[in-house]
């Protein structure tokens, strides 16, 4: 497995505790956490947990499934920051209540998504292997 | 005359067998099949013929052949059948289609739009009469794509019967694109009309995948598909 | 493929059209439908559409993937009554306005969500093939 | 002595010779691995060691055996590997384990549940404290135990390194559950102090899943998943 698809996945679990922090503090004392600590827990979990999860893995066993290599290793790494930077700046968003961070971290995770699935789409051709 | 190919999803040779064979049984009238080594139907062939190497060919339940065969030689294998007419049907094998293909990139074209929706508004319904384009843009798009593109490729590989493709098969995609793009359009534009005209063509198309799906699961001849074992079992030799 | 997975596939392309319908209906004139037709349409689109071809999709798949014959034949054609049956009182509750029949047809898929979720438990055993 | 048994999913046999194997392994000290046919790794020893039967045992690098062995035969081939010292940790082959069995049947049921609030209620959402409670039996029971299942059975098989079981694992799942239980009926009944207690429990669950896959991700030996192929290429011979 290639050290960035670990790296996927142990991001995946590392966010996966650290959401599920924010919502035990959430929980002892809602007034703890600055700003919208209900939303952030939701998108820690979604975007952290549950995409990295399935960057890791997808990147892993898709072009496997599709007897093609991966179309870009170079795009699947920018990919790992971008995903990253994305979820930072919109946990930041939700932390301040600023609703510009949060829409720009928004617009960053969709970049990511975007070059999963377009490094995805590539590798997965229209025309396979034998085509 | 009955020739059946063994292959498995990990046979790097047996796509190349698939694809000279899928020609050679497009031109000639002899009854075909691809048998993934994976299903049941695959593993009885393999123990009751006590086979060892894939890429195999089984010519009226005999092995007749081993690895990939060249096109004049498996011409020759079928030296009796006659030469087909021509006929818009195929058979389903390891391979998904060029349609089929389209259809997972239109999916997750329509879902990354979708995602964006997600991502930047934080929902899928919007407020007014544009409250559910960014819904239909997921269900009508990446699920019913995706419905359309597994469909093609799974169901005549489940039941053994080919599907009709070529240009019904795009002309379906291409209903189903305007169609969405014509619903989508008419949420955001407010024109009811414009949406009722999108909802129609994704309508119609809908109507041709299933129309293009009905003989593959009810096919003509009585009995092809009545008679099978439970789910899961191994068929004994037939 | 078992008759009765067709079956499965065969009314799901069949409520697709008819759910399809009825938001085209509703497109035309939202006063037409009697009741909640766009309640009428998502449910017929989820629980017709998408779930019956997940039931017949699944129990053709399942148990060769797992190695296992179905656990039961039976269970799985009873599944295919209740199925239809449930989404029908759901339809006619919506048509009628009437939140009891709503209800009732709602247990009724619920159970035969169940049915296929022990019928699949069942066939993937906790106890492999080999154990 | 590294012994390599090369399988696919679709061998009836190749499960019985991995039991086999399993267990030796487990009794006697030396390098073993599943290696499916289905992946590069397996393609690449079929290729090189021209292998036409499965299940195959390769011996350092050469094919020592077809077929299943028999517990003596395989002792006896492994004869000069020294006796196991306890461990707890085991490699992961075709067949799921039971603790990842039981995970996936503990998130169908939690499936099961939290669809009846979107069969009965329509949403997964109530009023209240309540409001969230269905979803998380969405998310922290089906979603996560599915994690917990698939976890523990693919990442193994994805890096090659061996999972920690045993009472470890079993101990992960009884607080997994003990604590959606507690957080849910704290939800339930407007108790704050059981909700907290019960995500606690789910948080520790979750701690020792994370370190049970670490060594998986991250084994000891530094280089052994350092100097790695690109995704989905073949590997050429080591």
């Amino acid at each position: 497995m290639h050290k960035r698809n670990r790296l996927f996945v142990t991001f995946s679990l590392a966010y996966a505790l650290i959401g599920g922090l924010a919502g035990i503090i959430w929980l002892y004392d809602p007034g703890l956490i600055p700003g919208d600590a209900v939303l952030l827990h939701g998108h820690i979990m979604l975007l952290g947990f549950i995409a990295m999860m399935i960057y890791g893995v997808g990147l892993h066993v898709l072009p496997r499934f599709s007897g093609n290599p991966l179309y870009s290793e170079r795009l699947a790494n920018w990919q790992l920051y971008v995903s990253n930077a994305g979820l930072w700046l919109m946990s930041a968003g939700w932390l301040a209540a600023s609703n510009p961070l949060v829409l720009l971290g928004g617009v960053v995770s969709w970049a990511g998504i975007g070059m999963f699935a377009f490094n995805i789409m590539l590798t997965v051709k229209i025309h396979g292997p034998a085509g | 005359m009955k020739v059946q190919l063994l292959v498995s999803d990990w046979c790097a040779s047996c796509h190349q067998a698939e694809k000279v064979w899928r020609e050679v049984s497009e031109e000639r009238d002899f009854d075909f099949a691809v048998v993934d080594m994976g299903q049941p139907e695959g593993r009885e062939l393999v123990s009751r013929l006590r086979l060892k190497t894939i890429p195999a060919l089984v010519v009226d339940d005999r092995l007749a052949a081993i690895g990939v065969q060249t096109r004049q030689e498996a011409l020759s294998i079928v030296g009796a059948a006659p030469a087909k007419l021509a006929a818009p049907t195929h058979h389903v094998g390891l391979s998904m289609g060029t349609t089929g293909r389209a259809a997972v990139h239109s999916s997750l074209v329509y879902l990354f739009v979708a995602g964006g929706f997600l991502a930047v508004k934080g929902s899928l319904f919007l407020g007014g009469f544009a409250r559910v384009a960014p819904l239909h843009l997921f269900t009508l798009g990446f699920m019913t794509f995706m419905v359309y593109a597994l469909g093609e490729h799974m169901l005549p590989r489940f039941t053994g019967n080919p599907v009709r493709g070529g240009v019904f098969a795009w002309l379906q995609l291409g209903l189903a694109h305007a169609g969405l793009l014509m619903l989508v359009s008419g949420f955001f534009s407010g024109s009811r009309w414009l949406a009722l005209a999108g909802a129609c063509l994704a309508w119609l198309a809908f109507l041709m995948f299933a129309l293009r799906m009905w003989p593959v699961l009810w096919p003509r001849q009585a009995g092809a598909a009545g008679a099978e074992p439970p789910t899961g079992t191994i068929r004994e030799g037939d």
